[in-house]
Formats: structure tokens, C-alpha cells, sequence
């Protein structure tokens, strides 16, 4: 009895959370005169509708509307806006590590204290910047953005990461004589393989389904604009023509939704270790 | 009725405003309201947002009432005028509908099975003004050159080729040959060349704060049930901010940098 | 090929003093061993030695060099860590020769080097695993085979066999052992086990919070220890330590104290006979007792039995004299029971005498 | 490893170059900026944090954030909570995991566009395509604007689209920390009498306690910053509107960056609270 209560509420959270997504996917591939006249449920019980399922909203969205384009645009700002900050975080969090020095804990404080920083406190005076500097509107400019917005947790993250390997490891590296540098690139770098890609996983998706910052720092122009942006666009252009915007907003997410699905762990592994934060 | 537009929801009932104001007030009056020479509270004011609230927020008169004009999308509002049976009989809406109604019911003949007239005059003392919205052509430099070109653009032989080429929007050169118009875009021509009086829109000429914020604000507010002098105060207090605060009007910096 | 001296030296972290002041030489060749209780600075001090630590003050000689200043990597020694710290990323292979191919030994001196040790240590076939798919005792070898492939000057050992069990432990000492008779290096081995400080060192250094207490060979350790500290924490069941006073009577020093009076020989009474008179520590070791007969001998003490530990070839006996816990150890056939009260004669020759408030020994032989 | 020299700043230099740049440099120039005027030209004090607390639009951002703060941890907190220890004794429980816990991989724009079908409204003489209505009309009832009726149907509206999003996160962590639990514990206390909600209430609540005080700071940090749902869903019209939103329309389409800053000023100070805990527990951990 109690296990059939159990199954029973987990079958409901189940289809109450699937829901949504289900009926953006069946309207994503409904033609438009039954999208305005029916609720795409009715098509998923009407055999005889499914011969009109059609791909042609995909076409027109990525073809005609440029999500094609935004499509690109998006991993090439999420790739490099991914990469770079692991870098720049996987050096620091060595140092923050495994290198004593005067002024470290005040250091790492200031960064978890940045973790939390609404990036709205940033935005004017970068933008100002950014604008008489000339790198608005381009995607190397964005890349530093989300790096910075990006690094607090990764350098928090990583170091706590590093701090936990063996540290006999380390002295064990330097005494047979490799240097900072070899010890990092051949010993803590291969060893944190696991979290580097739950971080590059995150950073991934939160660059990728950003909306704010690339509205601000790239703008709406079809050569840069993400497929956020470009989204958004389209609710605008579009208001109720369901069929595209579900096509459209399907586009922007088969890359995360795939990246989810299928390093599933590695996610959950970077979130967990997110959460211990602190 | 259709208010909905994503970040801009709101802006259909300032145009419903702007008419109202030009049939009602005046084009004098309606310069002064654009200035903010005359307060939101004038009487005038609130006599057309009340006149506009008759007909907006009287469920009978509005397809699924305030809450539909408030939810349905400006594109898709006209739509109901087609439906069988028909969920409107009118629509009040900018040239521009043409497109959204032509892409939603391709079988439409223009002219045929729906058309287009002037909004009426409200006080019959008065004329019936023509209000609406345009392309700006800006200069960034200022050249022998560009001068040469922007006037170009505004001769007749530069707007024939615009129109010739396709482009809906009414010429404003009054010496378009229009035959390569569709015939509901040079009825609208004609209509704008035999207008009585031309008031750029309204909305568009104040500062952002509120043509672009507190206006569209207080549209869906007002629709939405509130009460006319709260939709006003607040339209007034948001204009004395935007008129002296020295917020730009225009864009000093934009997203993107575009 | 070196020795090690140590002179003075000192390490601080903090207010923490963790090494106080040590002066130690170990010879050329030398398998000495460094026991304490866990926290008493063993460990600091082999990471002084390796370079992995900066001493606040004193000196550290390998080889005849003042290697204070010298980075770990110029001080040509090896360590063996607590958990071997293999790199699990690498094959066998692989973390044996890392540390050659810093160095950037030849292709081919590496293989053989690698093969050499892999040889020694019985490993040749598990040179293409990586560290997680070996057992404890393969992984202690690789371990050690990283070390021994360098030739060191001189080999660190950090409490390599505290993490494998019992039996292996047994074996591995044994396989240690062999291997330093082979390699003759210099080697100082860190252990807080003295049962492996006593089978394994040619001689021990017993250290207790920072300090030197001792350094011996493991049977004059055992026989002669220098305080009470090094008598209790070397052999087990531990020594027992009872409170007592030094009297003379007639012309025999004997020691009284709390339901026990013993008389002490002349070899050692002549040690301390200016101590007359005054409170002394006695500690007697377990296997020094035997079951007295019922007679006049005056090192009779009489215990009444708590527990009696059965191990096969022995027991254990504890017990109570009057108010201090004793514990003896007996051949195993003899018959008691709990709660008897079982009379002893104590081995007087082998009582050790300690000044209470030093807590060193009062028979200094020399 | 010992100090030597001064390489660790060669290590550390791109790291504190762009965080000096991006993130310290500017939050400075902010908090200037918010003594100023529209144009950043005049300094006018207090002004603009004045105009915060008494201009309708900002009070409602400010009624807005709070109500979020209230109902919006404590809702996925606690739907986490169930989730994790329901899906704890069913089979399937990864696959059942992955369909709550999909929505993460969503932006909140492709969110929007989902949520907003959703909540589709049409005129009731037509067929509803919105689900939400659907079900209405099929009940008897008419459709209802779901983002239009302020202030409880629409504001409750887009949070259920926050909780649909962070449900599945607060599941994860919540779920990883009460498989931590030795089962042992719960068996003993299941031997000791105790039934399924006694054990829950007494034991696994209690343990649970320290993360789900983390995850419920997560939560209030990322609901302080929402943005994207109502900028996408409603724009802020019909009393929706919250501070990161309000702070968009100063900046962009106002131009007013002195209220734009001080806005930002408000949010951050709301989360300084969050800022101290999590920089205190990290010196707890650390001072060691």
C-alpha cells in the first residue's frame, strides 16, 4: 500500500515536470493551422494527425529566422567562454593550493565573497568601458565577461579540489625533482580530470542559457547574438505563431539538453560539489 | 484587442490614446501633452482615457474582455475578425496589421474582405487628424554627401523605387505614383495625403521613461481595471522625473553598443 | 652513498615548537629507525631531512654537503610515503621512471634502471598496471621501487607499513630488511610501532614531543632505557612502574613502597646509594616476575589477579598490588584463576630505577 | 612544498587580473555611481535610494523580491526534500531523477517560451491551446489570464516556472546528502519502534539539516537575482517586476544609471548576508 503511495506520487511529479517540455516538442513539430485551433494534447491521441507532423517549422527557424547562425554565434561564445576561465581558475586554485604565501587567505576570501556578487553591480561601468574600448558587440569581449563571472566558483571549487588530493603525491613529485609548473601539468592537472569536466559542464550550460549578459555586452545584431537572444527576438516577432517559437526555442536547447543527458554524471558530480561550497 | 508584445506589451492603447487626443483635444493640445506642457492630469487627458476605457474595458465590446485584450498578442488580435463565428467586428490597429493579417489568413483578398477606414471623429467640431509612426533616417556624419543622399531618399524618384521594390509603407513624398502599391497600402496613402492634420506619434516622442515605460505601463494598468487618476498621477509623476531629470531621450549607450 | 647529521636542529610552526634542538648522526649504510608515539615530530623531521619542510634553525648534512638551503631535488634522497603516493594516473612503469625522466635520463638507462628494480622487488609483471589495480604489498613495492631506482644518497622511510595488515606487515619487514642488506644505503625509517622499530633498526632513535630521548641499538633499548618514557614504550606488554622509597637496611639497599619491598642487588645498588632515603620509580618488566614459592625470599609481592589473557604460548596476567595495576607475564602452565591472589618473586637483577622528577634513568652505567 | 620567490603570482596574475577588472573595479565605480544623477554627472546623495523606496515601480520590485524570498526557497526546498526521499524507494529512481532534474539543462528564455504556451490564454469562444486553461474550461470555468491577474495568480505563476527549473537541483544535493545517512541509523531506529514519518521527522530531518540550510541559501541567492523568467514571461508589467528587471529598464531603457546603480546596490546588499555566512564558513573550515 505504502509502496504503491510512493510510486504513485513519483508518477505524478514525473508527468507534472515532463509536461511543459512535451508540449513544446509536439507543437515544435505541428503545423500552424493546428497549433492556433487545437492544444496539442489532442494530437497525441489522434493518430490520424500524426501524418501532418513536420519538420518545416525547424526549417523556416533555422533557415529563414537565423537560428542557424545564432546557433554557431552561441558555441562560439560558449566554447572559448568555457575553456578560458577553467584555465585561468585551474592556475589560481593551484596557487591558492598548494603555494603558501602572504596575503592567501585574504585573497581566497575576497573570491568566495565574489561568488555571490549580482553580476547587475558590474554591468554599467563595464559596459562604459566596453564601449569607448570597442569591445562591445564582439565575442572576445563576452568571453572575459562570463570568465569573470564565472571564476569565483571555479577557483573556489577547484582549489578545495586540489587541497584534497594526497599531498604526499605533490611532495613526492617535487622531491623527485619536478617543478611547480610540472607537478601542475603532470600530476594535479591529470588527476582532477573528473572535476575540471563537471566545472566545464557547468560553465557550459550557465554560458550557454545565459540571456542577460549577452543582451547587454553583444546586442541583438544577427553576426553575434546568441540563440538566447535571438529567442527572445522571435517572442517578440512572433507572439503567438507557437509552432516557431517552440521549434526556435527547442534549437537553443538540443545542445544542453544533449550535453545533459549524456554526461548526466559529471553534472550532478559539478553541482554536488557546488553545494558543498563554503 | 490585442496588447500583448513581449517587452513592448502596452503600446497598442497609446495609439488609442493619441487618436482620441487629436479628435477630442486637438493637434495644438496634443503638441503640448508631447512637450509635457500640459500635466497627465489635465482634463482633457483623462476625458480620452476614459473614453478609451468605455469601449476597453467594456467586456462586450472587447474579444474575452480586459483580460484578453491584455493577453492576446497585437499580431494575432486582428484574427478574431475572420473567425466563424467572428470574435470582433472591428479592429483598431497601425498599417503595419496588414502584413500580420496577410501571413495568418493567406486566402485574405486586401480591400475584399477586409478594409480600411479613417478612425472616426469624436467631437464634431473638430477634424479628424491622422496620427502614426515612420522610418527616421539618421545622419552619424555630416556630408556634402550624405546631405545629397538623404535628400535623395526623400525625392520622388527615390521613394518610387522603395515602393516599387515592394516596401508597404506609405510613401511620404506626396508624388509616388502609387499603382505598385497593393490596393489596402494606397488606400492608407491616400488617406495620409488627404489627412486634415499629421501628429507624429505621441508615444514615440517622449522621453523613454515614459513614451517607452510609464505610457505602456499605465495602458495595461488601466485596461486592467485601475483607476483613471492613479494611471494618470503616476503617468505625471513619471513624466516630471523624465522632463527634468536629464535622462538622455535618446540612446547614449545601447545594448550591444549597435 | 652518505651519512646524515643533524646538529641542533629545530622546526617551529607558529609558537608549536615541533623539533627541539636534535643532534643525530646516522652512519653510511646505517638502517636506523626513528620511533615515537603518533605527533611526537617523526614525520616533521623526515620532511626536514627530504627538503619538504625549512627548518627554523640548526644545520642538516647529507654526505658531507649543508643541504639547509638546498631544494629537495638537489639533496639526492629518496622518500617512501605513509600511503605511497603513487601517481594513480601513471602505469607501474611510468612512476618508477617519472622520477628519472626529470632528471632526463636516457630512453634506455631508464629501462633499465626500472627493469633493475622491478627485478629486485619482484614486480616485472605488474609494470603496465596502473596503482588501483595492484594489492597493498604490490603497491608498498612500487613504492619503494620508485625510490631504491633513483640510487639516492640516502632513502626516507614515512611509516611505510602502517597501512597493511598484520601479516603482510610481517613479510614486507622481512622483504625491507633483505633489501637494505642488498643496497647497503642509508636509511631512516619513521615508525610509531616499536615491535617494528625494535625487528628492523640496526639502532633506534626514540623521540617523544620534539625531543631526542634516545638512540641505541634495540637490545640495550630494551635492557638500558634512559627514561621512563623510552622503558615504557619499547617491549610490550609495557613496563611496569611502581612508587617506592630507597632505604638501607643493615648493609642491603632495598627499595620499599606501597605492599611491596625488594631488595636490590649490589651491581646496581652501588649505582645509587646516594639516592637513600629518597622516592625512586621501579619498573619491572612483565616477564621479570615468577610465581614465588611459598617461602622466605624477600622480592615477594603479592597480587590479586583481574584478567588473565590467554595467548598460547603465554599469559598475561593483570592484577592489582595493593593500589597500582601490574601486569605480568607467566609460561602458560600455570594455574590461576580470577580473583586469587597469587604470590611472585621479583627478578631483581633486571629492576630498573627512575629519579621521579626527571624521569630518567638513576643507572647510568658509566 | 616550501615559499621560494615570487612564482605563485604568475599563477594567480590572469586570475586577479580579470576579477580585479570585471568584478572589483566596477562594483566600485556602481556604488559611486549611485550617489549621481541619470547622466552620472551630478552628485545628488541619497537621491536615488530615496526614489527606490517611495517610487510605486521599485516598491512593487521590492514587494516582489520579498515575496519571492518567502514562498520561493521554501517551496523548492521542500518539493527537493519529497522528491529526494520518494524517489529513494521507487525502482527507476535515476530515470524519474533525470525528468525532474532536465529543466536545469533549460535556459530560462527556452523556460519562458514553454511556461508561456503554457499558460496560453484565448478568447473563450475559442478552443483553448494552453493546458492550464484547457483543464479550466474543461472544469466548467472560464480561461483566466495566468500572467495578467495581479498580484497572487501571476507572481505565483512565474515562480512555479523557478521551482520547475531549481526543483530538481535541490533534489540532487538534497537526495546525495540523505543517501549519506548511514542506513544502519534508520534501521535502528526502525528497530527501536519508530514508523516512516517518526523516522523522517526525527532522524533524517535533523542530519539533513546543515544542507538543506546550503541549498536554501542557493535558492535566495539565485532568487534575488531572477531575471530572465519574468523578462521573458511578462517583462515586469502587471506588478510582476523585480529588482534585476527593474534595474534592466533604468539602465537600458531609461538611461537613468545613477537608479540603475542604486538598484544594484539594493541587491547586493541584500545578499550580504549570504556573502558574510558563506565567507565566515569558510573560515571556520579554514582557520584551522
Amino acid at each position: 500500500m505504502r509502496r504503491l503511495a510512493s510510486h504513485l506520487t513519483v508518477f505524478c511529479l514525473v508527468l507534472l515536470w515532463l509536461i511543459p517540455t512535451l508540449g513544446l516538442l509536439v507543437t515544435s513539430i505541428r503545423p500552424y493551422e493546428d497549433v492556433v485551433r487545437t492544444g496539442w494534447w489532442t494530437t497525441l491521441f489522434d493518430p490520424a494527425k500524426w501524418a501532418s507532423l513536420t519538420l518545416d517549422n525547424y526549417v523556416q527557424v533555422i533557415a529563414q529566422e537565423g537560428l542557424g547562425q545564432a546557433f554557431w554565434n552561441s558555441l562560439v561564445i560558449t566554447i572559448p567562454a568555457s575553456l578560458i576561465p577553467l584555465a585561468i581558475s585551474a592556475l589560481a586554485a593551484y596557487a591558492f593550493a598548494w603555494m603558501p604565501f602572504r596575503g592567501r587567505q585574504v585573497l581566497l576570501m575576497v573570491a568566495v565573497g565574489l561568488m555571490v556578487l549580482p553580476g547587475q553591480m558590474t554591468f554599467i561601468p563595464l559596459l562604459t568601458v566596453y564601449n569607448k574600448v570597442g569591445l562591445s558587440g564582439t565575442f572576445l569581449g563576452i568571453w572575459l565577461v562570463h570568465t569573470a563571472y564565472g571564476l569565483p566558483l571555479q577557483i573556489y571549487l577547484l582549489r578545495n579540489f586540489f587541497r584534497a588530493l594526497p599531498h604526499e603525491l605533490l611532495d613526492s613529485a617535487f622531491m623527485d625533482g619536478a617543478s611547480r609548473w610540472k607537478i601542475f601539468r603532470h600530476i594535479v592537472l591529470p588527476l582532477s580530470v573528473p572535476a575540471l569536466a563537471s566545472l566545464l559542464i557547468l560553465q557550459f550550460l550557465w554560458v550557454w542559457n545565459d540571456l542577460l549578459v549577452a543582451l547587454i555586452f553583444l546586442g541583438t545584431s544577427p553576426e553575434v547574438a546568441p540563440v538566447n537572444v535571438k529567442l527572445v527576438g522571435l517572442v517578440g516577432a512572433y507572439g503567438q505563431d507557437w509552432q516557431l517559437l517552440t521549434a526556435g526555442a527547442f534549437v537553443s536547447m538540443a545542445l544542453p539538453l544533449i550535453v545533459f543527458l549524456s554526461l548526466q554524471k559529471h553534472f550532478v558530480q559539478g553541482i554536488l560539489a557546488g553545494s558543498r561550497r563554503g | 484587442m490585442g496588447f500583448e508584445s513581449g517587452g513592448g506589451s502596452g503600446w497598442p492603447g497609446t495609439d488609442w490614446i493619441e487618436d482620441i487626443m487629436l479628435r477630442t483635444a486637438g493637434p495644438e493640445v496634443y503638441d503640448q501633452w508631447v512637450a509635457h506642457d500640459i500635466p497627465w492630469t489635465d482634463a482633457r487627458l483623462k476625458y480620452a482615457f476614459e473614453l478609451f476605457g468605455q469601449i476597453a474595458r467594456n467586456p462586450t465590446y472587447v474579444l474575452g474582455g480586459p483580460e484578453g485584450a491584455l493577453s492576446i498578442n497585437f499580431r494575432d488580435s486582428p484574427n478574431g475578425l475572420f473567425t466563424e463565428p467572428p470574435g470582433c467586428l472591428l479592429h483598431h490597429q497601425a498599417s503595419f496589421i496588414q502584413t500580420f493579417i496577410q501571413k495568418a489568413n493567406p486566402n485574405l483578398v486586401p480591400v475584399v474582405d477586409f478594409n480600411v477606414f479613417l478612425f472616426p471623429p469624436i467631437d464634431p467640431a473638430r477634424e479628424n487628424p491622422l496620427s502614426g509612426g515612420g522610418s527616421i533616417i539618421g545622419l552619424f556624419k555630416d556630408t556634402e554627401m550624405n546631405r545629397k543622399f538623404m535628400e535623395y531618399l526623400a525625392s520622388r524618384e527615390g521613394q518610387q523605387i522603395w515602393v516599387n521594390e515592394g516596401g508597404q509603407e506609405p510613401p511620404t513624398n506626396q508624388n509616388v505614383n502609387l499603382s505598385a502599391l497593393d490596393p489596402l497600402s494606397s488606400r492608407v496613402t491616400e488617406l495620409l495625403r488627404s489627412a486634415a492634420a499629421f501628429r507624429f506619434d505621441a508615444s514615440d516622442l517622449m522621453p523613454a521613461a515614459v513614451g517607452s515605460g510609464a505610457f505602456w505601463t499605465a495602458m495595461l494598468n488601466y485596461v486592467g481595471g485601475a483607476d483613471v487618476c492613479t494611471v494618470l498621477l503616476k503617468l505625471e509623476e513619471a513624466a516630471e522625473q523624465a522632463y527634468t531629470s536629464g535622462a538622455a531621450t535618446n540612446g547614449v549607450i545601447e545594448p550591444g553598443g549597435c | 652513498m652518505g651519512n646524515v647529521i643533524l646538529i641542533e636542529l629545530t622546526k617551529r610552526f607558529g609558537d608549536v615548537a615541533a623539533i627541539r634542538g636534535i643532534n643525530l648522526q646516522i652512519e653510511e649504510g646505517e638502517l636506523m629507525v626513528l620511533v615515537g608515539p603518533s605527533g611526537c615530530g617523526k614525520t616533521t623531521l623526515l620532511r626536514l631531512i627530504a627538503g619538504l619542510e625549512e627548518a627554523t634553525s640548526g644545520e642538516i648534512w647529507i654526505d658531507g654537503r649543508l643541504v639547509n638551503d638546498m631544494a629537495p631535488k638537489d639533496r639526492d634522497i629518496a622518500m617512501v610515503f605513509q600511503n605511497y603516493a603513487l601517481y594513480p594516473h601513471m602505469s607501474v612503469y611510468d612512476n618508477i621512471a617519472f622520477g628519472l625522466r626529470l632528471r632526463r635520463y636516457s630512453r634506455s638507462e631508464i629501462d633499465r634502471r626500472v627493469q633493475q628494480a622491478a627485478g629486485i622487488l619482484g614486480i616485472t609483471d605488474k609494470l603496465r598496471s596502473k596503482p588501483a589495480e595492484l594489492s597493498g604489498g604490490q603497491r608498498q613495492r612500487v613504492a619503494v621501487g620508485r625510490a631504491i631506482v633513483r640510487e639516492p644518497k640516502a632513502f626516507l622511510f614515512d611509516e611505510p607499513l602502517s597501512n597493511v595488515d598484520a601479516q603482510l606487515r610481517v613479510q614486507m619487514r622481512a622483504e625491507l630488511q633483505s633489501l637494505h642488506r642488498r643496497l647497503k644505503r642509508t636509511t631512516l625509517y619513521v615508525t610509531h610501532d616499536q615491535v617494528e622499530a625494535m625487528t628492523l633498526g640496526q639502532r633506534v632513535a626514540v623521540l617523544k614531543e620534539g625531543v631526542l630521548q634516545q638512540v641505541d641499538t634495540p637490545q640495550r633499548l630494551y635492557d638500558h632505557p634512559a627514561s621512563v618514557f623510552v622503558a615504557g614504550f619499547i617491549g610490550s606488554p609495557a613496563m611496569n612502574f611502581l612508587k617506592g622509597q630507597l632505604v638501607r637496611q643493615n648493609n642491603t639497599l632495598s627499595v620499599q613502597g606501597d605492599g611491596f619491598q625488594m631488595n636490590i642487588p649490589p651491581k646496581r645498588a652501588s649505582l645509587v646509594c646516594d639516592h637513600v632515603g629518597r622516592e625512586v620509580i621501579v619498573g619491572i618488566r612483565p616477564g621479570d616476575f615468577q610465581p614465588g614459592e611459598v617461602g622466605s625470599s624477600p622480592d615477594r609481592i603479592t597480587i590479586r589477579v583481574n584478567v588473565i589473557e590467554s595467548l598460547g604460548s603465554e599469559l598475561i596476567v593483570y592484577g592489582k598490588l595493593s593500589s597500582s595495576d601490574v601486569a605480568i607475564r607467566l609460561d602458560p602452565d600455570v594455574r590461576i584463576s580470577l580473583d586469587q591472589e597469587l604470590t611472585l618473586v621479583v627478578n631483581t637483577e633486571r629492576i630498573h630505577l627512575f629519579d621521579p622528577d626527571s624521569e630518567k634513568t638513576l643507572l647510568h652505567l658509566r | 612544498m616550501r615559499t621560494r620567490g615570487w612564482s605563485h603570482w604568475l599563477y594567480l596574475a590572469p586570475a586577479l587580473l580579470v576579477l580585479g577588472s570585471y568584478l572589483v573595479y566596477p562594483t566600485l565605480v556602481t556604488l559611486y555611481l549611485s550617489f549621481f544623477d541619470a547622466r552620472s554627472a551630478q552628485y545628488i546623495g541619497l537621491q536615488n535610494y530615496a526614489r527606490i523606496f517611495t517610487q510605486e515601480e521599485t516598491l512593487i520590485a521590492l514587494r516582489n523580491n520579498l515575496l519571492w524570498i518567502i514562498v520561493v526557497p521554501a517551496l523548492t526546498v521542500s518539493l527537493g526534500l519529497l522528491m529526494a526521499v520518494v524517489f529513494d524507494r521507487v525502482r527507476h529512481e535515476a530515470l524519474a531523477k533525470s525528468a525532474i532534474f532536465l529543466p536545469m539543462a533549460i535556459s530560462f528564455v527556452g523556460a519562458g517560451v514553454i511556461w508561456k504556451f503554457v499558460y496560453a490564454y484565448t478568447p473563450p469562444i475559442y478552443p483553448q491551446i494552453g493546458i492550464l486553461n484547457a483543464i479550466r474550461t474543461a472544469l466548467g470555468f472560464d480561461p483566466i489570464g495566468w500572467l495578467i491577474r495581479s498580484p497572487w495568480v501571476n507572481n505565483l505563476a512565474l515562480m512555479a516556472v523557478f521551482i520547475w527549473i531549481w526543483a530538481g537541483y535541490c533534489m540532487i544535493i538534497l537526495s546525495a546528502a540523505y543517501k549519506g545517512i548511514h542506513r544502519d541509523l534508520l534501521d535502528a531506529a526502525r528497530t527501536d519502534g519508530a514508523n516512516e514519518w517518526e523516522i523522517f521527522w526525527h532522524v533524517a530531518l535533523p542530519m539533513l539539516r546543515p544542507t538543506i540550510l546550503v541549498v536554501a541559501t542557493t535558492m535566495t541567492v539565485f532568487t534575488l537575482k531572477v531575471f530572465d523568467i519574468i523578462y521573458v514571461l511578462t517583462n515586469g508589467n502587471f506588478g510582476t517586476e523585480v529588482l534585476a528587471d527593474r534595474m534592466y529598464k533604468e539602465m537600458f531603457h531609461f538611461h537613468n544609471f545613477g537608479a540603475a546603480s542604486a538598484i544594484a546596490v539594493i541587491i547586493l546588499l541584500a545578499m550580504l548576508p549570504v556573502i558574510v555566512i558563506n565567507v565566515r564558513r569558510f573560515y571556520a573550515k579554514e582557520g584551522r
